[in-house]
């Protein structure tokens, strides 16, 4: 995104500012761009209350492919992450949470052994420390250059989500553009409740994949969040600006009323 | 004899010769060792990846017939469709009863036309779902047979949420309380495969590979070059051989020389062996040491480290 | 004034006339009196029903806004759509989080072609199921709002087993481990009501119905004669009254004066204070108590008797 | 059925006998005639082991409905039943079962108290002596006589499968032609394992009711049981002459892997 290009929705320039003002989104249509993790953390987490974990986690080079390394080194400069998932513990309108983010910078948001492993220890210390998980995805899908290893952190982050959902503690996803493959296929479509930001593409396989299968151009909106809300796959819909009250919300319409009674 | 072959053949005669002639050649030689040796990866891989996709190839039904009595099938997600292009139903296993849920490839364009080429739907891996609940219900072992170059890319399972009914699958498929084994008998496609193959037990024939994402895609997309799928399949390390070292599966099948479609009799025979003597174990084990032992061997799986800074 | 009660005054007067004329007409009278009293029970019921079926009778929505706070409505059922023609999501109830399930009726015409006129699909159902399991998950409390002539009796809804979808919600809403309060608060029709109303407390708002089959539906299988709807509304007994007494409902909730439409906001706190006192009760019970009682209660719904011969 | 009448699918015409011999079925084409409830029992149980149950029960008039006790008469002398089910334990192929057979002669096969309270009970004797449960099925719907009453058998039988459920007591449903309205809604569709006659009819609303929604005719083979083999809802289409069998196995099947060991 560059200040002075037309937004690619409505065509309106802004400025970089006002962009930023709006939480990166187009002050006057509501298009969202996509965010940095940086930036998602700070506007969700209340000031300071971010401490991250799992922090020093690297992929090692599992099948030996030529190239790994360099290349999660470039990754690393370019996204100025280590990995493409943060995770932490924060509040959220004083509210104590897990929260995971994804970047898309970092070699597509793809997940690894390292994603698949920071992610589920987020899962579980949820269902350790009894805080609702909160995961933002944004993924290409599984991370080939780990072979077989990345395919197996689906099941590795499905198993989590179970461990979390035995424990009774909620479980929410925001699904950002992209999200699709292996992430789709796991973790991300099994929160207790999951919302899209405004115009997300959300599938498993890609635009270009089902084009190739069908041989023919894919209708107009396939595969974004208003077309998985309408087909039963998105529970809400929620523009950058409501996403941290309505997790703040939900977070309250999750207690139960055992844990009301007892702790009122 | 293949390439590689005739090779490590003519490198053992010009070893001969310079130490003969008594020239020190032995830097160049172990390159070319070396290079061969890498050749012959790339060759053995792709030959198993041709016989994992060869026509001959017996296919879940063949080994069903085969291994079980009296199976019965059953149809349907009870939400959509029934999809043939995973089969299942309930058989005896030398008396006892089992789940069967597999992947099922057509012989006959015909047969493809109606088993999608055994690219399943949502409503397969649903149907999955269903007929593994039933068997948890009964305390019924499942046995799935994986042979699927992937779930279908097509319109109609995005609509349906391809993504949704393989994610759900995983997280199920852990918590089942009831033994599960998998054999990967063909190919093993990424995420398709993976959908009804979580598990106490996971074994590969040993022509059979297992991958993130088929070579050619592989070599499209790593090393820009779609022709170059050969290679991206010994990168990839898909092999039985590759699997075992990496730990994620219990065990080679061994196929008949030549592959299993020489002699499915002999191939299905060496199946039932591991699958009698696996779940004699495997019911033997309380149902809740039977998922904590699967969850603790999936959370495990992954390469890192963690050094403070 | 009503036929019925001009009738009435007018038998009044003619017994005064009889009497005075030292005339026995008491059985003419007494033959003339049940049959006003016939008539005046149907011009009842058809009365309900034309209210329950008001056009600016207050829908599900209505109610939620004005009972609950932070309603946040949830979509879809994860398999193949969100239905429109049934509502659910999350809520505060003085504080204490619900979950709840209502059909929805639309008010234009645009609206109703997105909510098929309160009539569900298979979807609507699944989704409903779906949001109860969630419920009973964090041991939430679900309130059902029922309004709906029935289920969609079309093409895709038959394509995708309506009738699978509401026989699983019967089976699954008898066993959830957490209390359920229905309202029926217009138009409880048939199966298509029944699959999102089994609780622990049924209630009706008075000028509801709820009826096995629509009154048109009976006159014109049971009478022979479509037209007849207002005495099959009175013979199939579908009144809040006759609900009552028949003890399928455990109370019915007053209407203003005119019906709910007149007041919808004196209507939803008449409502909201049945469900504050009923939840208060009900989560105080454990939940497998709860599930016993109500399929206790289910259990013993039906007439017969059983002589040996 | 008459004698001399040509079969509707293939047009042969049969004698009774040899349509007898085939339990009821066109020896031509196999095309499935409508079946009686005891011929249905002598056909399934082992010779002498069907044992009746509940067989007294009568409804009463629960909404007072003019003209009922006379319809019911009516139906009695006619299908020669007391109710539209009977219920019975047996023996198929030696294995201990309950089973309970619907009539379509009485009534439409509708669902009122008492076929509710026979079904129910039969479900909930099979949970307790953990006896599979088998239940052909044949229907019209709810017996709209009982109003309310007849809905709520909807739910009541419902309760009794998840009893049965919860015992891990299996159970399996044959639907026969035809299987619609409350009884598809209830007990028909949360068998274990469904089964199906070719050619039956299934389904919630019936095809002259959905005609009138959609104001077309409906496609040839409508509902009929392999468009819902075809859909998804039905497990297997077994003909008369396999159901026996079919049944028999289906029980052995379902023999949990614990119990076979405590057994043998
Ligand atoms: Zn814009
Ligand atoms: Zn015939």
């Amino acid at each position: 995104m560059s200040t002075d290009t037309p937004c690619p929705s409505c065509g309106t320039v802004h400025d970089k500012a006002s962009i930023e003002a709006a939480l990166k989104t187009c002050p006057s249509c509501g298009y969202h761009y996509r965010m940095e993790v940086a930036e998602r953390i700070a506007y969700l987490a209340d000031q300071g209350s971010f401490v991250e974990f799992s922090a020093n986690l690297r992929s090692l080079n599992p099948i030996d492919l030529e190239g790994y390394e360099e290349k999660l080194s470039e990754a690393e400069a370019k996204a100025r992450m280590k990995e493409a998932v943060i995770t932490g513990t924060c509040t959220i309108e004083g509210k104590p949470a897990v929260l995971a983010v994804m970047s898309f910078n970092f070699m597509g948001g793809s997940m690894g052994s390292v994603v698949g492993e920071k992610v589920s220890r987020a899962l579980l210390k949820g269902a350790e420390e009894r805080k609702p998980v909160i995961i933002y995805t944004t993924s290409g899908g599984a991370r080939m250059q780990e072979g077989i290893f990345s395919l197996m952190q689906m099941a590795k982050t499905s198993s989590a989500v179970a461990e979390l959902a035995k424990a009774e503690v909620p479980y929410f996803v925001v699904l950002c553009d992209p999200t699709t493959g292996g992430v789709t296929a796991s973790f991300a479509m099994l929160a207790d409740v999951i919302i899209a930001e405004p115009g997300a593409l959300i599938g498993f396989a890609g635009p270009r994949v089902i084009e190739g299968t069908i041989r023919q151009k894919l209708p107009e909106g396939f595969q974004k969040a208003e077309f998985q809300l309408e087909k039963g796959f998105v529970d809400i819909i929620a523009s950058r600006q409501e996403q941290r009250h309505l997790l703040s919300l939900l977070i309250d319409l999750h207690r139960p009323y055992g844990a009301a009674k007892k702790g009122a | 004899m293949s390439h590689t072959t005739s090779l490590t053949k003519k490198i053992e005669e010009l070893k001969k010769l310079a130490e003969a002639s008594g020239l020190d050649v032995s830097d160049e030689i172990a390159l070319l060792e070396s290079k061969v040796k890498a050749a012959s990866k790339t060759e053995m891989a792709w030959r198993r990846v041709e016989l994992a996709r060869h026509p001959d190839r017996p296919y879940a039904l063949d080994y069903i017939t085969r291994i079980f009595d009296n199976f019965i099938e059953l149809h349907g997600d009870r939400y959509f469709a029934d999809d043939a292009a995973i089969v299942g139903g309930l058989a005896f296993l030398n008396g006892q009863p089992v789940t069967i849920i597999a992947n099922q490839k057509g012989r006959t364009l015909k047969e493809n036309m109606k088993r999608n080429h055994g690219m399943a739907n949502p409503e397969g891996y649903r149907k999955a779902l269903r007929l593994a609940k039933e068997a948890e219900k009964f305390h019924r072992p499942i046995i799935t047979f994986v042979d699927t170059s992937g779930a279908y890319p097509g319109l109609g399972a995005e609509e349906r949420g391809i993504g949704e009914a393989i994610a759900r699958n995983l997280m199920e498929f852990s918590q089942l309380k009831t033994p599960i084994i998998s054999i990967i008998i063909g190919e093993g496609g990424s995420g398709g495969a993976l959908g009804i193959s979580v598990g106490d037990k996971i074994y590969m024939l040993e022509n059979a590979v297992y991958s993130v994402i088929s070579p050619e895609g592989c070599a499209s997309i790593l090393l820009r070059d779609a022709s170059r799928a050969k290679d991206a399949a010994a990168m990839l390390r898909i092999t039985s051989q590759d699997l075992l070292e990496f730990k994620i599966i219990n065990g080679i099948i061994q196929e008949p020389e030549g592959g299993a479609h020489t002699d499915p009799d002999a191939t299905a025979m060496a199946i039932k062996k591991v699958l009698v003597r696996d779940l004699q174990d495997l019911c033997n084990r309380p149902p809740a040491v039977l998922v904590r032992y699967r969850n603790q061997k999936i959370r495990k799986i992954g390469h890192w480290n963690e050094n403070e800074e």
